[in-house]
């Protein structure tokens, strides 16, 4: 089957993150596609390419990415809810006249269509929140 | 574009209390935008946004007055709750907006079986 | 003591703020703890009843003007709110 | 209906649920939802008694294998979990 | 460097729910190495953290075990938790680490008045 | 009298910052001294200099800035809960090889030691969380 998963929880915020990583990788692990991970609301802050935890925990971005590499699962973030909580890419930040940046590929900056398109393509679309 | 898959959205968080009321609306006005039937389904502090009185906004935040108006605008027309849920926050029917239609408690799961999909907000 | 209760009168927060507060404590209600306004046999307004407020523009922006004004529960503005902080060495937020 | 609960049983988020679940629908417990284990008189118990688990990770790591084992209360591994979203065309989260 | 304002931290959320029960531990942990004498008070949810069987950490998450057993280390002996939150929660007492006292629901306010400072997490 | 505020709330995710802004005003307005803010938890965000909320909302950060401008109120954030959120300073990115950051001056990246120093200096200390 094919799944999709819709992340709304930020790490050391909510559980979600993590029950969202655990149960992608039972997915894959039983033969199924995740297509891809759409991070909406708070679950934004997954992406953040500053997020530098202490050396002995789970860095969640990390994990989202090998994910991404190993899989090939689109980690796709609302643009809207990402810009108010201060996440922006290359591009949102030179739009907006920032110097610094804090997503980056894999992970890419969509609208909530893409959260629709993901509903309907997929078998299944589970929520984490 | 119009689309057979219907929608339901159901939002469960109070206006100001976190952005979840106004990220579940979005949710529902780009599908509606996109042509999928889309009805929503007010529970628990969600039923907050559906007071006629709410709107005035705190100081200093967005209102989501301007929001729940816009449902109308993309033909989102059916704006559901649950008599249970009414009950349970202490909201008096009256206080409703007008077009808010009430769930008896054993209609709910069937209500939900009707719909090809539900985004949980 | 001054308690402030964030979280709607059902929720975890309002049961543990009312085992902690004492006979000489106040309480104010802000954000979703302004629903209590719709709950009149809510045990906080018989408890505390002369020491308990709601605060005035949490009340407008959840549309509960008409419910507080029914029941004639007290409100404080912003500055009644500073002021119960004035008079209380302690504040604690539940939340 | 697959029905995922990741609060306690007293919460707004399970009374929501409850609620909602029809009489084919499953539900499992994730996350602070396992605190049902805690709880053996939860009418979640009897209203779904044949078609509710918990998440066997959630529960140890909450500390609650003892309840769990005491009551004999169904579990399902991540892989369980997996297959109660393949038995069910729509899950919903209840958080 | 000792200290007579004793400071309360009040802990009300879960172990692996957010990073409440972490960052309320943390202060409580940098008061008592400034040397300022720190009780905690369990409420609610936070009672999930003085389970003696709790610890074992869900996969990838940091467990908080650790940090209860630093506790001691730094004097923090004094771990409390109230008769009513127990039972709102349903954990039996016996449940408990060895070293939590139960305050009983009159005792609560007088409790607190104790205290020069208050944090509530 | 002198008062101190602790935030712990994050925009977009709880009402507790605007409501501490509000509060701080007033606080201001009835002629106190606020002698800072602390952010902590989930507070943090409050610092973020990438937020980028819609030209109709209101700019947390910025406010807060004003109020450190115009009444010189110490902006005091946890590092141990900046850093795991992904809120770093430009010498907190250079020390974890990270090219850009998100949190500059009148905010500062401070221990926990601050919270405490603050509560035990001030007459009041509030908390919106």
């Amino acid at each position: 089957m094919e799944y999709g998963l819709l992340v709304m929880g930020a790490p050391y915020t909510s559980q979600a993150p993590h029950s969202a990583l655990r149960f992608a990788q039972a997915v894959i692990a039983q033969g199924h596609r995740l297509a891809g991970v759409f991070f909406y609301h708070e679950g934004v802050h997954n992406a953040s390419s500053l997020m530098t935890p202490p050396q002995d925990e789970l860095n969640l971005r990390d994990a989202w990415v090998e994910l991404h590499h190993l899989h090939n699962v689109a980690l796709d973030v609302c643009i809207a809810a990402a810009l108010r909580r201060g996440l922006l890419s290359e591009a949102e930040a030179q739009r907006h006249g920032k110097t610094s940046f804090n997503l980056e590929a894999p992970f890419e900056l969509t609208g909530l269509g893409q959260l629709l398109t993901l509903q309907k393509r997929c078998d299944r679309l589970i929520t984490f929140a | 574009m119009t689309d057979s898959e219907n929608l339901l959205v159901i939002i469960r968080h109070a206006p100001y209390s976190s952005n979840l009321l106004r990220e579940g609306l979005d949710a529902a006005l780009v599908a509606a935008a996109f042509g999928q039937p889309v009805d929503l389904l007010f529970l628990g502090q969600g039923i907050m946004a559906l007071l006629k009185e709410q709107g005035s906004g705190a100081p200093g935040q967005k209102a989501s007055l301007p929001t729940m108006d816009m449902l109308e605008m993309y033909d989102i027309e059916n704006l559901w709750t649950s008599e249970a849920s009414l009950a349970a926050i202490g909201v008096p029917s009256a206080a409703l907006r007008d077009n808010v239609r009430l769930l008896e408690p054993e209609a709910m799961s069937a209500f939900m079986q009707q719909y090809s999909h539900i985004l949980n907000f | 003591m001054l308690h402030i209760l964030t979280k709607a009168p059902g929720s975890d927060a309002a049961q543990q703020m009312q085992q902690a507060v004492g006979c000489e404590d106040a309480v104010l209600l802000i954000e979703e703890g302004v629903q209590a306004a719709l709950k009149p046999h809510w045990e906080g307004w018989q408890d505390y009843h002369s020491r308990i407020y709601l605060l005035a523009e949490d009340v407008s922006a959840s549309g509960l003007g008409e419910m507080v004004d029914a029941h004639v529960f007290p409100t404080v503005d912003m500055n009644g709110f500073v002021s119960l902080t004035e008079h209380h060495l302690q504040t604690v937020t539940w939340y």
